[in-house]
């Protein structure tokens, strides 16, 4: 037998004469036989296995993290070895949701310091543990935002990562949510009048980056004194950006969301990463995913549960806040790990230092005579012309092991020959200026 | 004790490179400055690695024992699969790394696709959906999308069975449908007479789960399948219990149109408290235009994302998908292959029906068919009888190592057990899981009150979640507050 | 359960690879043929990984919690010292490669002993010894080696003092010396004076650990060099408790001749259930011809191992020692630097002094100096008292989660613990440490029985070792026999 | 302050207080400072560390498994993945020796059942949990052998790894122990006569290697025939062979010693590996080493805890059986993962697989008229003149990716031009054929 299944042959025996038949075959009485065999190659031992994924792993180029300029979403900061070593318990990785609480105290408690965590960087009152990531989690605010204020308009800052919103129309559309875009101005902030000209009775929220696509950092609070008190802003937000800006709950913020992969997670070719959700208390009810709350045992000693689970979809089917089951829980664990060993100030020096890298770049890039797009104040990425023709020059460093800034034009086709340049800690002074030698 | 309980302010955890960049100020307005730090703990390495490691102990999880969650396929997850996903080639690729330097990231996609493609029976696939639900919605957007790409406007309701998992009605939802819940036959299974009665020109979908959440498979299946598609509609398979039928049948020859698959159930990708889980979905030929942002596309040798299809649902999250766990499961397919695969199916099905035998002389099997990976079983007759509830005796198999099974669910009995052993378990564990059962049974009959307040040995006893719901701290209260 | 309990015969977890070699029968007579299997466990996959997460779960651990095992330096073990000694370019590396491809490993080793030899004072170090008692035998032999070349063949005595480590002696024996107690002075010391009478030209060597086994500085060590040399006698220093003095003083600078050092304490590299460790030993400029084969050593950028040592001691194992225990060990001294070295000295004593200052409030210091990086405390007055022994103590400890420190050591204190808290370790923990032995004199003194009858919340109870030992069951019994 | 030590600027303060001293310094009252600083660089954080140590890393060269033709001592099998993940647990990891035996019944009960299957492959009746490697267990299993039999000559077969026998002799010297050395024959087993002609009443034992450092197996029943009772047979050998070749317990062995790695180690440059001790229950109170027992705890538990402490040397001091305290008990758990792993099928086919490999190498070496040192039958390795400069022939191809037989001429001068040649399971046709190229 295979060695992932224990069955001998004289069990398969004993068991076939417990369930009173004489064959496999009878087991699947009810079942028509349209297969036999698959296609597929039949299941081959561990050591060959290894050697063809080595081999295939091998096909994709592994840049060294100070080389990599590339952000737009996932950003490669350090990941200290404590983060993977505990993350990779195997009583984390192989538990399922924690529907005994009793024996998933481990996994709840965890959720819940994560939610914490979230919590206070965002400035928020309450955080689920857990969505797909960034751009689901944006949908999942704009739908519960409709939820909360029952009105079909949405704006959203063009600003905004391109997939953000086009994931935010997707799940939009069938529910006959209207949105719509603001332009930016030439600083990269969001455009006052167009906003202004867009808010009507029928407007439910306001969707801005902070830091947004482009890396520049929006007013939240003229954007909160602009709109209409009713008008619920939601706020797309890089968390490690959080450790030096002032946190949106601060600003008027009424739900703050955001991709996490940046709190410890590698950048696994996109995913899995994390989405946050955070938002107000008094929207708890109406938030979608799984929330995890602090209760006593029969003894009186603390402990956590899942909170609020009739708004699941186990419970309150087709009348669910959202679909959401499986979630990241896994990565929401990490991004905890990771804060916890940053801490208050060490993700301040992560965001600080990236900051820094950043404006070295985007100052040694202008010396050099490419313009930046956009003249707002930025975090750590900025977008600038990168002259004619580097999407094939990109290609060209990359095979030379420098990823750089990531070319716009195939997703932003008014950004001609642009690009995404990012840095975090790891970019070292010396890699920029390597960097540079190719332009 | 929380982590932010042995915080102290000035302890450290954390050592960051030296870039040589000088300091650049800042640029935002005073009042973008962060004002309040953030009150993340300041802790040191050591005091991390035992708070984590003591969380750990607190866990129950397949590495532990035994894990019957019905409808979970809480089976074994394969070390190899880890080891190979932490490949750096895997784990340190940026999205946006130009596709010269990651065609093996493609190919390994690609491939996967086939290879799902193959085991579903379907034409087509997309890898990006991060979880069962989310490959439900996507399934459902699709549906929507082909019935109103045909100017069919008016399939605005979506059927789904009474013992149908929650996440079906949920999502259906979500896809703007109106659902239409469809109750089962006397014999757990769908009633052919009843669901003609609901299929008209306005169902754009029935949902099916095949076998479904009883563990019984769908005999009329194809009967089915003629009599949704005779009314216009789609067939959707919820790949929940795709384990059951592993090298047996599959979705697409059984009439399905639209199927996800549970990558974190049938192909051992493990769940990791909750996520991340991957849920691809299927579809037949006419269906693939559909299909999410991006495709994965092979052109002369060359993998590539294509964004260029018009009557695409558009994008259902940013990048690919949760690429790590679809190399977990590419890891999987490549282990088990045909053979190993088709014995997968054989043995979750014999070790769920002799489970079923060893329960059923304890309890009520609710509905007593040959079943497939899993079965339910009902202790109502107990219940009367001593006051002890389906909840309680979960509680007491705690006590006794033993995950409880699902409960109360699907909702279509009272008092139940969905139990799902997976062909990872041994005769001998679940001999033991029987004769643990027996134990408690008799507990119940002669001390009750025995039952009713356990667990005593797990890290808490009994915990109250009602009122954890009704005044919801969700949140560490810091002191100085 | 043992893991022998689990087997079931045609059971398997391992699938091999093919090779595509024809089968070559077996050339061997008859009589060398295996006759019966030896009964290893036929187990699935999940079988063994259930079995060694549950046999871990059983374990304390430094992960765990507070493990103030005097002598023993359980300090926390970085994880990326585990990460980087896991690379490929370390683990995947035969030892008996072409030098020309094995330049990092040389350059590693080459690197290792210098700084090793800076830290220590001393002129030249051998990284092959595996443990701390193997450097202990291989200074000794050096020592006779040294003594030989002389041509000085009456030196068979190696003295030791009371309160040495009982590897000490184990040690000089194995090297053919005749052991000579030496009894330390009233206040923990060494006693010169009793030392001057032990010294003739009969003693090869002194052993002795500074600080001492009671945590105490050996303050005349400049004298006691003076006078062991004077005799023509070496000084050996057990590098047990090195922590205590790391960025203070250094033993080649107190005039030790022979020293070795414990990578497992000083140096973080994991204790592993027992072991690996690694024991190098450093020596003097003049003794440096007799380390053990092979030397690394350098010459012009390349790094060799050198096999010609005519005075060597000669091979002590075979290849190089425990070369992942040296990467970790490397890795420690690149993250510490000479600024977090000093750091560790200071804070592993400010530690066992803040700690000693609290348990004397509890217990009797055996020794109430300002001691270095441990201390002895004795509870003999609560014995007398209440019969609780030391013992009993340390087993209340157990089940209020704390490791119990080393007891009944040295042999010249009763009823005695040293604790070694090491400078990982934050003050609310040895606060916490303080308030728990407190409670626990407290229950000793209300309720003996409750102390004397721990732990209770293990997952064994006390066991009887004694009859364990008179007739020793030192393998599982297989039934059949 | 670092981020290993907890300690904060308050706390130190505090702390010095308690203690009654006002600084640091205080505490060294009786140190004289002879050093301030270390002629060492500063603390380095983690991601510059790690970078350093991957550039030294990749200045060595990890072969593939299938191209790694070299043995003497370490054998490259191949390594499931399971036994890497649990014997990576930390809390395998970082505990200490068993101590406190209700909190260590991880350790005790692996190490117990490492020491069932070390009997069980070796035919003995009792096994330690462990020592160094195959060289010091040899050395300690002649010193216990002089114990029993309190005579000091022993003979040992030339045969036997060169590295072993030295090793002995350090061990052996200072104890005026006497080592000779036996010839080999043609074949490469032992020379009965230059045997006999030294045996005499002084003589404890004798150790042959079974296979020995050539790969050839000794017939262990003529050995022990040939030699007088009270002689105790003294067996080198390597464990893998064992799956197929007679327990050296059936065959008369008193003592079977040897390098435990090949059982799920990997080669770490050739340590840590570890040492195993198998003997006869008659002399387990003159083993050296750690031993664990069964028991029971007052409840009538099972446990396990260290048993014969007394022959330790915490105890016994200057008159333990050795010196031995941190043994390589984390290996044992690895050798006994490996095992549970491999069970008795398994382990036979990889000892075949490997002796398959073997003879083809050999037969096709034979083919193109290279000769074989030795015509005895051998197991996995096997000895073969190379021809002229083979040395240098190695080390390019080494440099080219094969990792081939080993020279042995530097360490045996007598073998001119002469190699090992190892194989194991993971040496396939093809790179057994490609290896062939270079001959």
């Amino acid at each position: 037998m295979h060695r992932y299944i224990p069955h001998t042959e004289k069990e398969i025996n004993e068991m076939l004469k417990e369930i009173g038949i004489n064959s496999i075959e009878e087991l699947y009485i009810n079942v028509p036989k349209t297969i036999d065999r698959y296609t597929l190659e039949d299941g081959k031992d561990e050591f060959t296995v290894k050697r063809e994924l080595i081999k295939i792993a091998n096909k994709n180029k592994v840049f060294s993290s100070e080389n990599i300029f590339a952000g737009a979403g996932i950003y490669t900061h350090y990941i200290p070895a404590i983060v993977e070593n505990l993350a990779n318990n195997q009583k984390f990785v192989t538990a399922y949701t924690p529907y005994q609480a009793e024996v998933s105290q481990g996994t709840l408690q965890a959720l819940f310091e994560y939610q914490t965590m979230m919590c206070e960087l965002t400035g928020m009152e309450v955080a689920n543990s857990s969505m797909y990531d960034g751009a689901t989690a944006l949908a999942e605010a704009i739908l519960m935002a409709v939820r909360v204020n029952r009105k079909n308009k949405v704006l959203i800052a063009s600003s905004i990562s391109p997939e953000y919103i086009q994931t935010s129309k997707t799940y939009c559309t069938p529910q006959n949510i209207l949105i719509e875009e603001v332009k930016w101005n030439n600083n990269g902030t969001i455009n006052f009048e167009d906003l202004k000209s867009k808010i009507d009775e029928n407007t439910t929220a306001l969707v801005v980056g902070y830091p947004n696509f482009f890396g520049i950092v929006e007013d939240l609070k003229e954007i909160r004194e602009t709109i209409p008190e009713k008008v619920m802003l939601i706020v797309v937000s890089e968390p490690v950006s959080l450790a030096i800006l002032e946190a949106p709950g601060k600003l008027g913020a009424d739900i703050v969301v955001g991709e996490g992969q940046a709190l410890g997670i590698t950048p696994n070719f996109g995913g899995p990463g994390i989405g946050f959700f955070t938002t107000l208390e008094k929207y708890i009810r109406k938030m979608p995913g799984r929330i995890i709350g602090e209760t006593k045992d029969v003894d009186g000693k603390i402990g956590y549960v899942m909170v609020l689970q009739t708004r699941e979809q186990h419970i309150r089917r087709a009348k669910a806040t959202s679909n959401i089951c499986s979630n990241h829980a896994l990565m929401a664990l990490t991004n905890a790990i990771y804060l916890s060993a940053m801490g208050p100030k060490g993700l301040r020096e992560v965001a600080k230092m990236s900051y820094n890298a950043a404006h070295y770049l985007a100052e040694k890039l202008k010396e050099k005579g490419y313009s930046l797009i956009f003249d707002g104040p930025f975090f750590n990425e900025f977008v600038f012309n990168a002259g004619e023709n580097y999407y094939e020059k990109w290609v060209e460093i990359a095979k030379d092991g420098v990823l750089g800034p990531i070319p716009l034009d195939k997703t932003l086709p008014n950004f001609k020959n642009c690009a995404l340049a990012c840095c975090t800690e790891v970019n070292t002074k010396e890699s920029i200026d390597n960097l540079l030698r190719h332009f | 004790m929380t982590i932010f309980e042995l915080s102290k302010e000035g302890r450290k955890a954390y050592n960051l490179p030296k870039n040589n960049i000088k300091d650049y100020g800042f640029d935002f307005p005073n009042h973008l400055m962060r004002g309040k730090e953030p009150r993340l703990p300041q802790v040191s390495e050591l005091d991390i690695v035992r708070h984590y490691t003591n969380l750990a102990a607190k866990n129950y999880a397949v590495d532990v024992g035994f894990y019957p969650l019905g409808s979970c396929t809480m089976k074994y997850n394969p070390k190899i699969n880890e080891k190979l996903a932490s490949l750096e080639g895997f784990t340190m690729i940026h999205p946006c790394q130009p596709r010269e330097v990651t065609q093996g990231a493609l190919q390994l996609m690609y491939e996967l696709k086939e290879m799902l493609c193959e085991i579903s029976g379907m034409d087509d696939m997309t890898l990006i959906p991060s979880a069962g639900a989310h490959g439900e919605l996507t399934g459902m957007l699709i549906a929507r999308a082909y019935h109103l790409s045909r100017g069919d406007t008016k399939r605005k309701k979506a059927i789904v069975p009474d013992s149908a998992h929650g996440t079906n009605p949920a999502s259906a939802m979500m896809a703007g449908f109106e659902v239409v819940e469809l109750k089962s036959g006397k014999d757990g299974r769908i009633d052919l007479e009843e669901l003609e009665k609901h299929l008209d020109d306005e169902v754009a979908v029935l949902l099916l789960t095949n076998p479904n959440t009883l563990g019984l498979f769908e005999k009329d299946i194809i009967k089915i399948a003629e009599t949704v598609h005779k009314h216009g509609a789609l067939l959707y398979y919820d790949g929940a219990n795709l384990n059951a039928i592993l090298g047996r049948t599959r979705p697409g020859d059984m009439g399905f149109d639209i199927v996800h698959l549970n990558l974190h159930k049938t192909f051992s990708t493990p769940h990791g408290m909750g996520g991340p889980g991957s849920g691809p979905v299927g579809v037949k030929k006419h269906l693939a235009k559909f299909l999410p942002i991006p495709e994965i596309i092979k052109e002369s040798d060359v993998y590539k994302f294509n964004y260029n299809k018009s009557e695409s649902i558009g994008f259902i999250r940013s990048f690919y998908g949760n690429f790590s766990v679809l190399v977990r499961a590419y890891v999987y397919i490549k282990t088990m292959g045909n053979d190993g695969l088709k014995k997968v199916g054989q043995m979750a099905v014999l070790n769920a029906n002799y489970l079923r035998k060893k329960v059923s002389k304890i309890m009520d099997i609710a509905y007593p068919d040959m079943c497939m990976h899993e079965f339910v079983a009902t202790c109502e007759k107990l219940t009367k009888e001593t006051g002890v509830k389906a909840l309680d005796i979960a509680k007491r198999l705690l006590d006794y190592g033993i995950h409880a099974p699902t409960m109360y669910f699907p909702l279509i009995v009272h008092e139940d057990f969905m139990i799902e052993p997976t062909e990872t378990e041994s005769k001998d564990t679940l001999d033991e899981f029987t004769k643990i059962l027996e134990k408690i049974f008799i507990e119940a009959k002669e001390n009750p009150e025995l039952v009713k307040n356990a667990p005593y040995t797990t890290p808490v006893r009994r915990l109250d979640e009602a009122s954890a719901s009704r005044k919801p701290i969700v949140k560490y209260n810091f002191e100085e507050e």
